[in-house]
């Protein structure tokens, strides 16, 4: 299940719905992103104030079921959750929320981070931060591309 | 005709949300519609023609410089990305 | 934070917490364990309806504070907290939960599992199995073994 | 007084959850210790002799069988540990 949405999403009621759906597992992780005031911090922009998220309508829904796909595909998964939001967030608000069920703890932990990978570096979303004394947007990190390639199958 | 869609700093760059065009002739390659948009736009070259730093989608399927192009393909520009 | 507990644990209030704790966090991981029907379904025991949690009080407490304070030795880690219940859990009940929260994904997602990896072959606590058909301890795996091995500094 | 406790599968198969003694002079290490406390009740041997699935900590911290104990000294006796 995976949602794009303006809106806050509270960690404890999709908790209580992963748990409900996932059958007998062993193992739920969650991973929330959130908003961080020292972003650009080694830039000299000052404190980050928000970021704004654009998106692709249509694409990243469709990325977003591909790599949770993918995940289904490589690891045993009883559930699985996505949500991203769009539109502009401000310090220590919560953007992104991964959760992943399963009878075993590795599979759990693994296919949470492959989809937290994957979704930073090929789901189109992009972020704009606006500090004091700018606005830019945040270039791609070459520690994403890494991060991903590690899943590459050999 | 062809839709084309511009993202993020791509869109800002170019002041631009997207477009319609009706597909020439000879205009049968991804790169072949950025020559394209640059010669009618020249403004447009800097931006469209960063290399690594310009991705290309077409029907949402990020693709390369090579890709073919059919009459009523979705495509969009835009840098790489950063959500999450 | 470590708690050793006969009562549930509510995921929703315990991530409230950690993140008021976290400051300027980039993510927050949270584990929850699970305890499984199909437990021991390799053995002809049948379906699992109860395990039992024993512990040694003292040294439990002293062996989950020593791995959190290995992980915040390890990791940038803003916040953690350990939960682990003891006594008789009944099927798809929690029985552990590990959150943590830092600047960065990967620190959180490596720490966590550091955390549970730790916790299933060094913390003293011992499950008994209440089946159908037998009463039984449940062996230690060598799964869990290996799973430690790999944070091992070289 | 040395303090022993005794957990879970072995705490069952000794039936014994606790029990302190006055340490003799010539147990000095925590396998002196076992083989004082076999010779004291035979059917423990079995139970303590267990090698790898028997982990002894002293002072709750796991320890190996030579290390030497203090009087005073909590000493416990448990199987691998099965939590998480």
């Amino acid at each position: 299940m995976i949602s794009i949405q303006k809106q806050d999403f509270s960690l404890g009621d999709e908790y209580a719905a992963i748990r409900a759906r996932a059958g007998d597992a062993g193992a739920i992780i969650t991973f929330t992103g959130l908003v961080r005031e020292m972003y650009g911090a080694d830039s000299t922009a000052g404190a980050v104030q928000s970021l704004t998220l654009e998106h692709y309508p249509g694409m990243t829904e469709k990325c977003l079921q591909d790599i949770q796909q993918q995940a289904e595909d490589r690891w045993p998964l009883l559930a699985s959750r996505i949500i991203h939001r769009v539109g502009e967030l401000y310090s220590h608000e919560q953007i992104v929320f991964v959760a992943t069920a399963s009878p075993h703890r590795q599979a759990a932990f693994e296919s949470a981070e492959f989809i937290m990978d994957y979704l930073k570096s090929k789901a189109p979303f992009w972020k704009k931060q606006k500090s004091e004394n700018e606005s830019s947007w945040v270039e791609s990190r070459d520690t994403d591309k890494a991060a991903l390639d590690r899943w590459q199958k050999t | 005709m062809l839709s084309i869609q511009y993202f993020a700093s791509i869109r800002e760059a170019l002041d631009r949300n997207e477009e319609e065009l009706e597909l020439p002739r000879d205009v049968k390659s991804v790169q072949a519609l950025i020559d394209y948009l640059v010669k009618a736009n020249p403004n447009f070259e800097a931006v469209l023609k960063g290399g690594s730093k310009v991705l290309v989608a077409v029907n949402q399927t990020v693709v390369d410089r090579n890709h073919l192009l059919a009459q009523n393909d979705e495509v969009a520009f835009f840098p790489p990305m950063t959500g999450g």
